[in-house]
């Protein structure tokens, strides 16, 4: 049930005040860093283990976090991991954490140069999975809550909620921003890219000038390969699990030397497939938050914006 | 509480420095029993990255012999392995490694009694520091683990 | 805090190593026997034909393994290719050590649409594992109705031929027809040589009514394939395993991604229609 | 006129004549992105040589591309750093002079993530191309005092412990993307070592004991080869601080064996090479 609070900047303080009494409250805003990091850590101890007796032991600690004021596209990450990393047999790593979050994002009221969300199909105002959003209107902020745990907590402190249906109905978003663009041609991935998979000419001009370093898809929000090895000392040890990047070489080479993904062609090709028409064919939702970090943060400056465009004139 | 024990890797070449300490041995030359030695055919097949990783997993000092320059048992492979190591060495000691952790030093096969003073020297010098903690991998989860897991299976 | 232990799909069920035995001459494939410390997990692992598990060596890591036993027998037979840094520390293992597996995970060959249909089994290499459990499968369940069997397995040369009691077994079986090949003529040997793709030409396969089963060396399967085309088998009629890196085995870890699938969880048995138009990423 | 667009017209006009006169079939350099970002590019034909540029934007170091375009008739845009890199990868035997079409320019620096004159161009001392087929004539850069410099020197005079205490805190940002090693034309080796995992030379998780082997151990492998460009630096995402250990080993490797990498062709790397009388380290020696 989507529930829509109005408080003041004194309300929201109280509330914030009110909760870190009781869980974790962290304060959170538009970084470099995805927030990807909290919910999927870049490393994490699967379980320890003995050599000896071959017991092993899983830990995974439940608590209570609220993050607030990241903007939309970075809690979108808690909705598109979670296709993948809950889909059976769920991740209970990745599910412990989730179910132990509370987002309330802001809606941003800016687009950085690199911002893409609005250009695929996104808003930077939308809720994306988030448990609530906060927009700053002008005077104070309107909350919607998507959360039933949240809404009880605010209900609780005497804040009057009314019900809403969706998160289009009619209350002030404040100054969300909006701008005149032409959308980005995903749709065209989604149907047909596998069409573009033969396209040598294409796969060698977006990746002529790629380094093959892993910037992109360790802070894209909606990554998630990882890699799993096991960390000994004397007669215990753990398995642990870090990111992998499909852009690496020896992400796919196997034992034997044999790679089926041999050059960077093919690893930007399984980057760029498995965001736009891979993950559409399995999850219904393009791994893509539109975050625009991949593209600020690589050393040859690749556009996946114009990489995408590049893709629908070979599509079929 | 126990004195501090260091334990010191050795890396020591085939050629001169293991006969060396062959011989400090057979000499009986007394020196302390901190080293473990792992033999390397030839100074020259030192890679840095032994040095990292005898660090990384928890030795105290790393001591790199070989033979004397002009003596390399292959002609010229200690003066390739002196440039490497001299340019690691300092580099290691720009990132704030104690420079008594590392240890470089000639030893021919004659020289017994040099062997067994180098080994007192750089244990002498590296008890001082006390273990090697800035460097060596964080294995305390692990420790804990095992401690644990002994105690609830006793 | 809490200690999933039963529902932690990452953690592994101890099992005992209860014979090993060098399968081919250069002693590089080593069949092992697994025992489950739990009979419990026994019951647990239920497995069919072409599925695979994760053996797991504390402190090594671990690496998926095709299930070679038949689904009845009470131990779990892989047979190990030593070629890596975990395959390796599989072949040290004695009989009486101790391992971990997972699984099993992934897909089975296609048993329902056998059902009354002839099963012509290629293969190469130690990819025949999974293909041996499939044809003791077959053999033991008759309800599968199935009309008869084309076995065309082929090796390097004799010695690296896999379960050779069994090849022996199923040469006597009337409803086998088995053509064992070795790549080169070599002394001692009596059967047929040739490299699998020039056999499978040769052949008289029949399209009426079959399915193929095709694994082995990428080479192998990529120039097999249009034999059995040019022999008037469908796309929906060839099905083929796929070996990937591996590492989390339930489709998770991303690397064995190929086109919208993962190759542990929606394969590794894939037909050949399902793979036309995705990536030849195998 | 400006002269970054005198500069670039210059550039054009002999990148042309590269694909007229000396039948390069592809050029490495840079053009402006849709978001006006310097970045590099491949050009393929004449005519696409209308959108080649250069600017202080230009962070990459287009010498990391060359290999991968080996097998053909290569022409690029190089000034000081870059003919470096590619003087060392031709003493490596990585690529082949032959196949190399250079048109030198004048290097006026490059800036770093924040927009900044980069530290490696501050105290650039060879912004000028030391090899090169054709040459825009000019001046480079001046050479300035860089406060990296003084960082090398605050940290030679630090305690251990202080050094220790600055290097864990720069390794702790590090996250592995290698971005660094990728970036470097240097870094070319096609199995690196961290990708080996028989033996498992370093395992993969990022914390600050693993970061420090992995940069300790790639400034190892590039000791009296880093040619100084500062592509690593300006590629972490992280904002390491490479360049204070890359400047400190440069002056080490100089200092030692008064070498610096990428300055003369035929030369061999200060550590594939030796001299009997090299200065002799011995253990209790005062180092740093």
């Amino acid at each position: 049930m989507m529930r829509f609070f109005k408080l003041t900047q004194q309300d929201w303080e109280k509330f914030l005040q009110h909760q870190s009494t009781q869980i974790a409250v962290v304060s959170m805003e538009k970084s470099k860093h995805p927030f990807k990091h909290i919910l999927f850590p870049p490393h994490e101890t699967l379980f320890y283990f003995r050599k000896d007796t071959h017991k092993e032991l899983s830990e995974i600690k439940e608590n209570k976090v609220l993050y607030y004021g990241l903007p939309p596209c970075d809690a979108k990450t808690i909705q598109l991991l979670g296709l993948n990393l809950l889909a059976d047999p769920a991740d209970p790593y990745f599910q412990t954490i989730r179910d132990n979050t509370v987002i309330i994002s802001k809606a941003c009221d800016h687009f950085e140069p690199n911002c893409f969300c609005d250009q695929i199909g996104g808003s930077p105002g939308a809720l994306n999975g988030a448990s609530a959003i906060l927009y700053t209107v002008e005077d104070g902020f309107h909350l919607l809550v998507n959360h039933d745990w949240l809404s009880e907590q605010l209900v609780q402190m005497n804040f009057i909620p009314s019900e809403v249906e969706n998160e289009k109905a009619d209350f002030s978003k404040g100054s969300v921003p909006v701008r005149e663009i032409k959308p980005l041609p995903i749709d065209h991935l989604r149907e047909k890219g596998l069409s573009t998979i033969s396209k040598t000419a294409l796969w060698e001009k977006v990746s002529a000038t790629c380094l093959a370093c892993g910037i992109c898809t360790f802070l894209c929000p909606a990554c998630y390969c990882f890699d799993i090895q096991d960390i000994s000392f004397g007669r215990v040890g753990k398995r642990e699990r870090t990111y992998d990047s499909c852009l690496f070489s020896i992400y796919t080479t196997e034992a034997s030397g044999h790679n089926p993904r041999p050059t960077i062609k093919e690893r930007w090709r399984q980057r760029l497939l498995h965001k736009f028409t891979y993950y559409p064919m399995q999850y219904g939702e393009i791994g893509c938050t539109g975050c625009g970090r991949c593209i600020s943060e690589c050393p040859s400056h690749i556009d996946i914006r114009e990489v995408i465009r590049d893709a629908e004139q070979y599509c079929e | 509480m126990d004195e501090f024990e260091p334990k010191v890797i050795g890396f020591l070449c085939n050629w001169c420095s293991y006969a060396g300490a062959d011989l400090a041995g057979v000499s009986r030359f007394q020196y302390p029993p901190n080293v473990r030695i792992i033999r390397v055919p030839c100074s020259g097949r030192m890679n840095p990255l032994f040095i990292l990783k005898a660090l990384q997993n928890g030795a105290d000092a790393v001591l790199v012999s070989g033979c004397h320059p002009g003596d390399c048992h292959y002609q010229t492979g200690n003066y390739y392995t002196r440039r490497r190591l001299e340019v690691f060495y300092r580099m290691l000691q720009f990132a704030g490694v104690p420079k008594e952790r590392v240890t470089l030093a000639w030893v021919s096969a004659s020289e017994g009694a040099q062997f067994a003073t180098l080994i007192k020297e750089v244990v002498e010098k590296v008890k001082p520091l006390g273990p090697n903690q800035s460097f060596s991998r964080d294995f305390s989860d692990l420790e804990a683990y095992a401690n644990e897991s002994d105690r609830s299976s006793e | 805090m809490r200690n999933n232990t039963v529902s932690n799909p990452y953690m592994t069920l101890p099992v005992r190593i209860a014979k090993v035995s060098f399968e081919s001459e250069d002693r590089s494939l080593k069949t092992l026997e697994l025992q489950f410390i739990n009979e419990s997990d026994r019951k647990q692992f239920q497995f069919l034909p072409g599925q695979f598990l994760e053996f797991s060596i504390p402190g090594k890591g671990e690496s998926p393994f095709g299930i070679a036993s038949n689904p009845s027998e009470e131990i779990i037979r892989i047979t190990v290719n030593r070629t890596g840094f975990v395959t390796e520390a599989i072949h040290q293992l004695e009989v009486g050590d101790f391992a971990g597996i997972r699984g099993p995970f992934g897909n089975t060959y296609p048993l329902a649409l056998m059902k009354q249909k002839r099963v012509s089994i290629i293969s190469g290499g130690f990819a025949f594992t999974t293909l041996a459990s499939l044809l003791d499968y077959l053999l033991e369940h008759e309800e599968f109705g199935i009309t008869g069997y084309d076995l065309i397995y082929g090796a390097r040369n004799p010695g690296m031929l896999l379960y050779k009691s069994k090849l022996d077994q199923w040469k006597g079986n009337p409803k086998i027809r088995s053509i064992i090949t070795i790549d080169k003529e070599a002394s001692g040997w009596t059967g047929t040589t040739g490299f699998v793709p020039t056999v499978v030409e040769q052949s008289d396969l029949q399209p009426n009514q079959a399915i193929a089963v095709i694994c082995g060396p990428p080479i192998m399967i990529k120039l097999t394939l249009p034999k059995l085309v040019e022999k008037g088998f469908q796309t929906d009629q060839v099905y083929t395993s796929l070996e990937r890196r591996m590492k989390c085995g339930i489709g998770k870890c991303g690397r064995c991604n190929i086109g919208p699938y993962y190759v542990c969880k929606d394969g590794p048995v894939f037909s050949l229609q399902q793979l036309e138009g995705l990536p030849a990423e195998y | 006129m400006n002269p970054i667009d005198h500069l670039n017209n210059q550039l054009r006009e002999l990148a042309r004549k590269a694909f007229q006169d000396n039948g390069i079939e592809l050029l490495i350099g840079y053009q402006k992105g849709e978001d006006g970002i310097t970045k590099p590019a491949i050009f393929y034909s004449f005519e696409q040589v209308d959108l080649l540029i250069w600017d202080q934007q230009a962070s990459f170091n287009l010498a990391s591309l060359v290999r991968r375009f080996r097998d053909k008739k290569i022409g690029m845009i190089a000034q000081g750093c870059v003919s470096r890199s590619l003087v060392v990868l031709l003493n490596e035997g990585q690529i082949n002079r032959n196949n190399l079409f250079i048109i030198g320019f004048p290097c006026q620096g490059v800036v770093d993530r924040n927009q900044q004159l980069h530290s490696a161009c501050i105290d650039c001392q060879h912004p000028l191309p030391v090899i090169q087929d054709c040459l825009i004539e000019g001046d480079g850069i001046a050479r300035q005092s860089d406060p990296a410099n003084d960082l090398v020197i605050e940290l030679n005079n630090q305690s251990q412990s202080e050094r220790m205490a600055f290097f864990s805190q720069e390794m702790k940002k590090c996250i592995r993307c290698y971005a660094c090693r990728q970036a470097c034309p240097m870094c070319y080796c096609d199995v690196c070592f961290v990708d080996i995992n028989k033996p498992l030379w370093l395992a993969r998780t990022p914390d600050q004991q693993n970061n420090s082997v992995w940069n300790l151990t790639r400034m190892q492998h590039l000791a009296g080869r880093c040619v100084a460009c500062g592509a690593c630096d300006r590629a972490c995402p992280e904002g390491v601080n490479l360049m204070v250990y890359l400047k400190k080993m440069n002056q080490v490797v100089k200092e030692l064996y008064g070498y610096s990498a990428g300055l003369h062709l035929g030369e061999k790397p200060a550590l594939n090479a030796f001299q009997p009388n090299d200065p002799d380290f011995f253990w209790g020696k005062e180092g740093v």
